[in-house]
């Protein structure tokens, strides 16, 4: 069960480094406030939080099916990360992993197309490709 | 990988039936009929300035009941005993200090049966035949049910001199009676007489009787499509709740449905005890009569069965989940009337 | 449609507004702000027992009572509610045959 | 055998017994409990300390191992009232078990609950340990990985697993642990062959069975599992005991 979220920084610059274990705490801070102890022991089994992409600020959230519900329900009040202020986006709810690395390698797709446009040299846009794809998949071989 | 249930928890069932009709017909005569060991009764008067005597007088009057204590229930099939009382009248009984979910329960019934509901253990050292309850798919509990007015189930055939010897081992229980006699020239006491000769401790119990007066009570108008808010209105009042409109609404936000009408008096009776269906349906009748000689708005009856009988309504099994409600309302107007019925759900638990 | 509670409150005396606010603070410990939200009603507060009639709507009655059975102190205190009998119908709150001497 | 009925509370604390105990009895009784366990509990680390401090006295301390059961008077009141004696290990390695099982005091006890605080320990109690209850530590998180087979193999070996709703009152990190560890056995064995029991060290923390029936709902049980957990499950915990206590005795003698 992964949720895939998408932090938005309020500056307008492009990367925002959170180590992931602060953003499982964050979360997890967030859940026992909202849905108190009960809801910080439902989705305690199973729940890990990993924030991998830092050009394309994208995190990826595991729960069980069932406790989901109440991560989903949480996440728009998610408001402070790290002492950051960020507002979060579902980006995508999948049931299996795969399903989810799919949806990020074409959610990376489109940020390379974005990327391009502002660009001008035809090299800068092969490297900036490069730099994300590769980035995405050595993170998820780990 | 299954999680549980971490949201919308159900609360326990129970089955809820209303039943609207005309008073002419006598419909509404039917339902008493159909729930008989009777704990609760209360009645609500609106508009009354004097309760007319008689309306206190049906539950209090020939209606005594009798507490026997440490009762072997072979006494209950000696044939002495079901021919002078069970088969004659109307004979009520049933065990208490006993919860139906956890220990044995006994109850005789007016046409005749003697029921029980055993744990498993005890079914199985007593070795009489019954049935898995319906409420646990587990078999931890059954029913056994014997008919007193059976024509074999006399002294000399072998399963009454069976039966009558496994009841001797079971545990000794305290019973409720309530027996109405078939002539009125018989003393309804004669039943207690009997016990009392045997040497039982014999305990005769009178229906508490409690009544009430409110004043400038605002009381919704009785229709048929307001039901439910009705049936509440009448659970606030009767348990003297907060019938809303005034300022502290952190409290509470409940306000007496609308329309309302502001009457100077209203009268609460209740009574608490063992009442049989018959004596209910008498009540029933006073209040009728009552209602059409006075024109009164309405008038609500409210009856809540016990929690630990073997049966409920129609006779059919009854259980305590976390509450062993049964029990009905009955408002008339001059025309029609309306019955709220409420019983424990029929589900089995898994 | 509704669930009627009839509790009482172990601990020492306290008026009603405190004693709903103790409730909803007690929701809020085991299930967060959310649920604290829930809406209920002491429709009956009696201060010389301190015995209440709540009513809460179905969907919540067993978290409702779930947080009743889990609130454990009072300003530092132990304390205890005691719930003594719920239906669905107000009405059989009148008297329980469970408990009534004959 | 005798029948043990009503509604059952295996985990009342020995804390209990100099706190007022008669109360707490007669409390439990009126809410309609009518079998329960005292719990005493040995802590492997605890003995350890005791028997490195003074090897002299190891002759003595194998005689003590276990502590004899409290022996509890009728109460006044409540004659339907069961009193049973519940042993709890808490453990590591099982080298200690050995021990324990040679007492005679071990003997006494009605009831054997194991705690097993190890990977080791787990796996000693799944496949060796003849418990009647599987019992968890509700401060700390679970050291050890559940599996569904081994739940499985503990549900078929008649093991009850125990839930105390006690802590959960008390304390927020063990109410949190207590959850998580029954939704555990929730997804690992569909919440079979729980028990529920209070754990309670003072009168405040007693709560009504209805309200512990619901709770049960609470931590992942089905309606029915739910009422098993403090009733009919109980009293299978009950057979489970006296029966392999009448097996070591037929063992030995």
């Amino acid at each position: 069960m992964v949720i895939e979220i998408n932090p938005q920084q309020q500056r307008k610059d492009n990367s925002l480094t959170i180590p992931s274990p602060t953003f499982y705490q964050a979360l997890l801070k967030k859940i026992q406030e909202l849905h108190g102890d009960f809801g910080a022991a439902a989705i305690r089994e199973g729940f890990a939080a990993k924030y991998f992409n830092e050009r394309t600020r994208i995190a990826i959230v595991r729960a069980r099916h069932g406790p989901h519900k109440l991560i989903t329900s949480v996440l728009p009040f998610v408001k402070e990360v790290d002492k950051k202020k960020v507002s979060l986006v579902t980006l995508y709810t999948g049931a299996t992993m795969r399903q989810c690395f799919k949806f990020i390698l074409n959610h990376q797709q489109k940020k390379i197309n974005e990327i391009c446009s502002t660009l001008q040299s035809e090299e800068e846009k092969v490297a900036i490709k490069e730099a994300l794809l590769k980035f995405n998949s050595t993170q998820t071989l780990s | 990988m299954l999680s549980p249930e971490i949201w919308n928890f159900k609360a326990p069932d129970s089955l809820v039936k209303v039943e609207k009709g005309n008073i002419v017909n006598n419909n509404c005569f039917n339902t008493i009929q159909k729930l008989h060991h009777n704990h609760l009764v209360s009645v609500v008067l609106p508009d009354t300035l004097r309760v007319p005597q008689n309306i206190c007088e049906t539950l209090k009057n020939d209606c005594e009941y009798y507490k026997i204590s440490n009762v072997g229930l072979d006494e209950l099939v000696n044939i002495n005993f079901i021919n002078a009382f069970v088969r004659k009248g109307i004979f009520i009984s049933l065990s208490i200090n006993e919860r139906i979910d956890c220990d044995d329960c006994m109850c005789i019934t007016p046409n005749g049966f003697l029921l029980l509901s055993l744990t498993k253990e005890t079914y199985e050292s007593l070795g009489l035949e019954g049935t898995p309850s319906h409420y646990y798919n587990t078999k931890q509990r059954y029913v056994v049910s014997i008919n007193l007015l059976s024509n074999h189930f006399k002294p000399g055939k072998k399963n009454y001199d069976r039966t009558k010897d496994r009841l001797l081992t079971l545990k000794k229980m305290t019973l409720l009676i309530n027996w109405e006699p078939p002539h009125l020239d018989i003393c309804p006491s004669s039943v207690a007489k009997y016990f009392d000769d045997l040497k039982f401790d014999v305990q005769v119990c009178l229906p508490d009787f409690q009544m009430r007066t409110n004043y400038t009570i605002k009381v919704p108008n009785f229709t048929m499509d307001n039901i439910h808010e009705f049936v509440e209105w009448l659970g606030m009042f009767s348990l003297e709740s907060d019938l809303g409109g005034g300022g502290e609404s952190y409290l509470s936000t409940y306000e007496t449905p609308q329309p309302y009408q502001e009457y100077g008096q209203v009268k609460f009776l209740q009574w608490r005890g063992f009442f049989s269906s018959q004596q209910i349906n008498k009540l029933l009748e006073v209040l009728i009569s009552h209602l059409k000689d006075e024109e009164k708005p309405w008038i609500s009856l409210y009856v809540q069965g016990f929690s630990d009988v073997v049966v409920g309504w129609d006779l059919q099994e009854h259980h305590y989940y976390t509450n062993g409600d049964n029990g009905y309302v009955i408002v008339l107007n001059s025309e029609d009337y309306m019955v709220y019925q409420h019983m424990c759900s029929k589900k089995s638990y898994k | 449609m509704y669930y009627y509670l009839d509790i009482s409150f172990v601990n020492q005396d306290i008026t009603a507004a405190l004693f709903k606010n103790h409730i909803i603070t007690s929701i809020k410990h085991v299930f967060g702000e959310i649920a604290a939200a829930i809406p209920f009603d002491v429709v009956k507060y009696d201060p010389s027992e301190i015995r209440a009639i709540v009513r809460v709507t179905q969907d919540h009655y067993v978290k409702f009572r779930g947080s009743l059975t889990l609130a454990g102190y009072y300003q530092g205190k132990p304390c205890a509610y005691i719930v003594h009998k719920v239906s669905p119908l107000l009405l059989s709150l009148l008297g329980d045959s469970r408990t009534y001497v004959h | 055998m005798e029948s043990v009925k009503g509604y059952f509370d295996y985990n009342v604390t020995d804390k209990c017994i100099s706190n007022n105990f008669e109360n707490i009895a007669k409390q439990l009784y009126d809410f309609g409990y009518h079998t329960i366990a005292i719990n005493q509990t040995i802590d492997e680390s605890l003995l350890e300390e005791s028997i490195s401090e003074g090897k002299k006295k190891k002759k003595i301390e194998r005689q003590d191992i276990v502590p004899s059961p409290i022996d509890a008077k009728i109460i006044k009141g409540c004659d339907k009232l069961k009193i049973l004696n519940r042993l709890t290990i808490s453990f590591t390695t099982q080298d200690i078990i050995n021990r324990i099982i040679k007492s005679p005091n071990y003997r006494k006890y009605h009831i054997i609950a194991a705690q097993p605080e190890s990977q080791q320990a787990f796996q000693f109690t799944c496949t060796n340990f003849e418990a009647d209850i599987f019992t968890f530590n509700p401060s700390t998180k679970p050291n050890y990985k559940m599996q569904r087979k081994l739940y499985y193999l503990l549900v078929e070996r008649g093991v009850h697993f125990e839930i105390m709703y006690g802590p959960a009152i008390e304390d927020s990190t063990k109410r949190k642990n207590i959850i998580a560890t029954a939704h555990m056995y929730h997804s690992f064995g569909k919440s079979r062959n729980i028990i529920i029991s209070s754990g309670i060290t003072n009168s405040f923390l007693i709560r009504n069975p209805y309200d512990v029936i619901n709770l049960g709902l609470l931590f992942g049980l089905s309606d029915g599992q739910a009422k098993d957990a403090i009733q009919n499950n109980g009293r299978n915990v009950y057979m489970h005991g006296s029966t392999v206590l009448e097996f070591v005795c037929w063992k030995l003698y």
